[in-house]
């Protein structure tokens, strides 16, 4: 599994971008959030507050119930703010 | 016209270049609606630092130019957004929509850019002039301003 | 910017330079919409024929623009109507408004161009290749456009 | 009074400007109307239908209770189809 990071997520964490393999029990995005909450100081003060954090399962828009499998590429970043 | 061009570049664009080519040799445009977003330099801004999601972000963008070739009868639609470190000043983004019909051209062009801001992958830094520099937060105006165009269910 | 410029000329126009007369030197504005009515080849139209009202169409313009100006925090905003024989394809009326938010720089483009066609003293004559020629009627979805502007009493 | 015609109102009156001392007693657009109408062929043509012209008088848009005077600048023309 594929984990980019983008804006002050990726400053937080420390990385643009890690491969993980978390445990089966990891299905879904939220379930990946609590996992890689625990991988370090900075990936916890990352996802400190869900709120403003955003994610996309291969590269669309996804919500936390979105199911993630091995081979997905998921990113987390704050809401956009383009335009 | 096969469709809608999306770009997401560090360069900065020919706003009369881009739109002659959606004009030019063509009789059937009635109406060229643009849009082009500035940094400005408010509060002391040296520079807006913008970091996107290569790949995503140019799927995305051409995913809301489809949607908006879709809704109005276009013949012509070009988004262009920067990336990388722009100076107050610099253009950041450009929205150029072609139609027979005036209303098709100008709501067009407005819905792309009130899109582009809540739904394309893009982050703004700001950095000042004393060194230091924020992450620009999501405004729930532009979640207001895109929600207009929401489809009734 | 002292205020709004209109202008009535048989010429053309170049968007880039007005767009450029607009922001240039500035780092106010982050929103510059703009508009450009085009002549169109319906039905085998040769030429658009366009009359005005010397002096009254001038003073319309620009009470217009003004009014806009009051309506919408605009840094900037031109509108040029031209006149005379124009062939398809070629740019009948250019709207450019630039403000420090898009919203204000949007609506005030589509106020302009909306009140344009139903407020200012101009009247188009086609004439088609066959010969023919007719006077264009005026539309009432113009004044639905239009209407949508009017401020509550 | 100096009168002006546009588009297919000049057209069919058959000159673009005139200068005109109609009587005393009309006071408005809509005397005037009446009175130019009758004037020849050419006027009666041009203003047979009232809700097809608009007036303006002295370079700004008129309705037909509008009061005109010797001096005044009053133009008619169709609808205006600009933009």
């Amino acid at each position: 599994m594929r984990i980019l990071y983008f804006a002050w997520v990726r400053q937080r964490v420390g990385v643009a971008e890690e491969a993980v393999s978390p445990p089966e029990a990891v299905r879904d995005v939220a379930g990946l959030v609590a996992w890689l909450a625990a991988r370090s100081p900075g990936h916890a003060s990352a996802f400190a507050d869900p709120r403003q954090i955003r994610a996309a399962v291969n590269q669309d828009f996804a919500t936390p119930d979105q199911a993630v499998a091995p081979g997905d590429e998921i990113a987390f970043f704050p809401p956009v703010t383009g335009g | 016209m096969p469709g809608p061009v999306v770009r997401v570049q560090e360069a900065g664009f020919d706003l009369a270049a881009e739109a002659a080519r959606l004009t030019e040799g063509r009789t059937d445009i009635g109406g060229l609606a643009s849009f082009v977003g500035l940094c400005r330099a408010d509060d002391g801004l040296a520079a807006l630092v913008l970091e996107h999601y290569p790949g995503m972000t140019e799927r995305a963008l051409a995913r809301i130019a489809q949607e908006a070739w879709g809704r109005w009868p276009l013949t012509g639609c070009t988004v262009i957004h920067r990336v990388g470190r722009l100076v107050p000043g610099e253009p950041i983004v450009l929205v150029l929509t072609a139609s027979a019909h005036r209303a098709a051209a100008l709501d067009a062009c407005a819905f792309l850019i009130d899109w582009l801001k809540t739904s394309a992958p893009f982050w703004k830094r700001e950095e000042f002039a004393d060194g230091a520099s924020r992450w620009v937060a999501a405004k729930a105006e532009d979640d207001a301003a895109a929600a207009r165009w929401a489809k009734p269910a």
